[in-house]
C-alpha cells in the first residue's frame, strides 16, 4: 500500500509539516512505501538555511534531507508553488524532485493524507 | 518505487471553505469518474463558486442545514449514509 | 452493497477548534449501522484533546469527548492518542504521569495512548482510512 | 475606546465567530462601545435559517439578532463579500449594515481585533 | 522613546499548533527589557492550552507553558485563561475540578482562571493591547 | 456611535502565510501612512509577493531566519525591540 503525505502548510507557524515527517517516516520504519508531496505555502519547507533557532523550534532540514536514508523513497514539490515563493535550484534542499503536475504525482499513491 | 497511475475512481471529501488554499488545491486534483463531497465548511462553495464545481457535486445534508443552505441546494444534498455508501463504493478516498 | 468493510478513522481536528469531532462520530454511527467494523480510531496533533477526561462544556452544548467515549465504549472500539501529539499538548495517562512526574493524568477512558505505528497498521489492515481534519 | 470585532471564518467549522460574539456581548456588557463586522466567509453567519442541529451546535442566529439589544451598536458586512456568497437582504439577518468600503468602517474604531 | 507603557497581552493560538505563545514571549521579554508594564496576559480560544500544567514536550525542545509561567513568575505579571474557554476545552484549576466533580485539575501555576472582563479592563485601562493569533 | 473615521497611522502586524484569506485582507485595509511588519508565516510574502507588498514593509528577523530568508531580505528586517518600538509609537495596531 503506497502513501502519499502532503504538506501544504508554512513552516513553523504550525506543527502540520512535522507531524507529516513523523507519518512519512513512520511508514518507512514499517517497510511501507512512503512519499512526500509539497504544495502551496509547504514548498517552503524545502528551503536552504533554515535557522529557527531565534524563534525557539528546531530546524526540519537536516530531517527531511535524511528522509530517503530512512526509506522515504521520494520527496516531491510543486513546480509552480516552488517558483512563486522564489525556490530555485540554488537554494532548495538536495534530492527534491520538482513536479510539473500534482495531479499525476497524486495519482501515483493508493493513499493519500494530509497530517492536519 | 510505485509510480503507475493509480486509475481507480477516487472519493474526494472536502472540508474547507472555499477561500481555504486547499479548496483550490483539491478543485485542480479531480479526474473524470472522481467523484466530490463538500463537507462542513466547504459548502459554502454551492452559493459561492457553483460554477468552478464539477457536475455532481455532493454536500453533506446536515452541513447545508447548519448554514442555511439546504433548501436551495437539495438536489445535491446527502446524508452521512450515503456518505458511508461512497465510502464504500471508493476504496481511494482523499480528505481534504 | 452489504460486504462488511474494516475502518480506521484518523482525527486530527480538537473539538471547540474544528468540526471534526463531530463529522467523525456522525460517520462512525452510521458506519456501525450499516455493519462495517471500526478497527481503530486514532488522534493526532490538535484532534488528541478529543481524548480529555477534563473537558467541561456549558450543560447545554453537547460534550464531545464523552459521546465520543460512550461510543468506543458500547462498541468496544479501541481508540488511540498519538504519544507524540499527546505528551507536548499536555494529555497524559497514569503511566505518563508517573514517568514524567507530572501533577495529575487527565486521559478519559477507553481511549489510551501509543505510537503512530498503530496509525501505520491502520493504513495497511483496514479497507478505508477516513481522516478528519480542522477546517481552517 | 471602541472597538470593533472582525469575523472572517466561515460559520461552525470553528469556534471563532462565537468567541467574537462573546467578546463583543462583553465589550457591551461593560458599556464599552462594540460592534461587528463579518468579511470572507465570516459573512455566512449572518444567513437566516441556520439549524445546526444536525452537527450537534447551538445556532448563533438569534443571539446575533439580539446583539443590540445587550448594547452591541452595529452589526455590519462586506456587501462584496455578501453578493459573493448569495447573501440578499431576503435571506440575511435583519439589522445587518453591508458596507462597500470595509478599509472606511475599520478606521471608525479606535481598537480592531480578531477573535483567533 | 522612553516613556512607559501599559500593554495587555492576548494569546489565542495555541503551543504546538502555532506560533504564538513563541513570539508573545519574544515581545513581552522585549517590552520588559525597555521598561514597559504588562499588566496582564490573556488567553483565549485555543490559546488556553498555554496554560497547560502537563505539556511535555521532549527534552530536547522547549517546553513554552513552563517558559511562559517561569516569565510571568519572575515578573509578577497576571495572567488569566478565560473561564468558557478554558472549561470547554478541559483546562481546570482546584476550584472547577471541586465544582464539576472532575478526576483532576491542570491549570500551570501562575495562571489563573477568569472571565472574559479581565480582557475588556485591558481594553479599556492598558494603553496597547496586543494580540497573538494562529496562523492558520 | 463613534463613527468619526479614525485618522492615526496604524501598525498592522500580520503572521498569515500570503495564501491565507487574512493576508488579502489586510493589504487592503492599509491607510498611507500606516506601517506593515510581517511576522511568522507572512515573511513568506516576501519572496511571494513582493510587488504587492507596501513600500517599507518590515519583516520580523527572526522569522525571516527561521525559513532561510533573512540574507535575501536583511534590508526590511526588524527584531522584536524594533517590534516594539513601533508598538510604542503607533497607539492604533492590528493584529491580522
Amino acid at each position: 500500500m503506497s502513501t502519499l503525505i502532503v504538506v501544504d502548510q508554512a513552516p513553523y507557524g504550525s506543527w502540520a509539516g512535522r507531524e507529516a515527517l513523523d507519518m512519512t517516516l513512520s511508514l518507512a520504519a514499517f517497510d511501507q512505501p512512503a512519499a512526500l508531496l509539497f504544495i502551496g505555502a509547504g514548498v517552503n519547507w524545502l528551503r536552504q538555511q533554515q535557522a529557527p533557532e531565534g524563534i525557539g523550534q528546531k530546524s526540519l532540514e537536516k530531517n527531511l534531507s535524511a528522509a530517503p536514508i530512512f526509506g522515504v523513497e521520494t520527496i516531491m514539490a510543486s513546480a509552480s508553488d516552488c517558483q512563486r515563493y522564489g525556490l530555485t535550484d540554488a537554494n532548495t534542499l538536495a534530492g527534491v524532485v520538482t513536479v510539473d503536475d500534482t495531479k499525476a504525482a497524486m495519482a501515483g499513491y493508493e493513499q493519500v493524507a494530509f497530517a492536519g | 518505487m510505485t509510480s503507475t497511475p493509480v486509475q481507480t475512481p477516487t472519493l474526494h471529501i472536502l472540508n474547507k471553505a472555499p477561500e481555504h488554499s486547499r479548496f483550490a488545491a483539491c478543485l485542480g486534483a479531480l479526474s473524470p469518474g472522481d467523484v466530490l463531497v463538500l463537507s462542513e465548511n466547504a459548502v459554502l462553495a454551492l452559493p459561492a463558486r457553483r460554477n468552478e464545481l464539477p457536475e455532481g457535486t455532493l454536500a453533506v445534508s446536515a452541513d447545508l442545514s447548519a448554514r442555511g443552505l439546504e433548501e436551495a441546494f437539495a438536489a445535491q444534498s446527502i446524508d452521512y449514509a450515503e456518505l458511508v455508501r461512497l465510502t464504500e463504493q471508493h476504496p481511494r478516498i482523499i480528505s481534504w | 452493497m452489504s460486504t462488511t468493510l474494516s475502518y480506521t478513522l484518523v482525527i486530527t481536528g480538537a473539538p471547540w477548534a474544528s468540526q471534526a469531532p463531530q463529522s467523525a462520530l456522525a460517520v462512525a454511527r452510521e458506519l456501525i449501522q450499516a455493519n462495517h467494523r471500526i478497527d481503530r480510531v486514532f488522534l493526532y496533533g490538535e484532534g488528541i484533546h478529543l481524548a480529555s477526561a477534563l473537558s467541561t462544556p456549558p450543560s447545554d452544548e453537547r460534550n464531545w469527548p464523552r459521546e465520543w467515549s460512550e461510543f468506543l465504549a458500547e462498541h468496544s472500539i479501541p481508540a488511540v492518542a498519538c504519544v507524540a501529539s499527546a505528551l507536548r499538548r499536555g494529555l497524559v495517562n497514569d503511566a505518563e504521569q508517573a514517568r514524567y512526574e507530572l501533577p495529575a493524568s487527565n486521559l478519559r477512558a477507553p481511549f489510551e495512548i501509543a505510537g503512530l505505528g498503530e496509525w501505520v497498521e491502520g493504513t495497511m489492515k483496514s479497507d478505508r482510512v477516513l481522516y478528519f481534519h480542522g477546517s481552517i
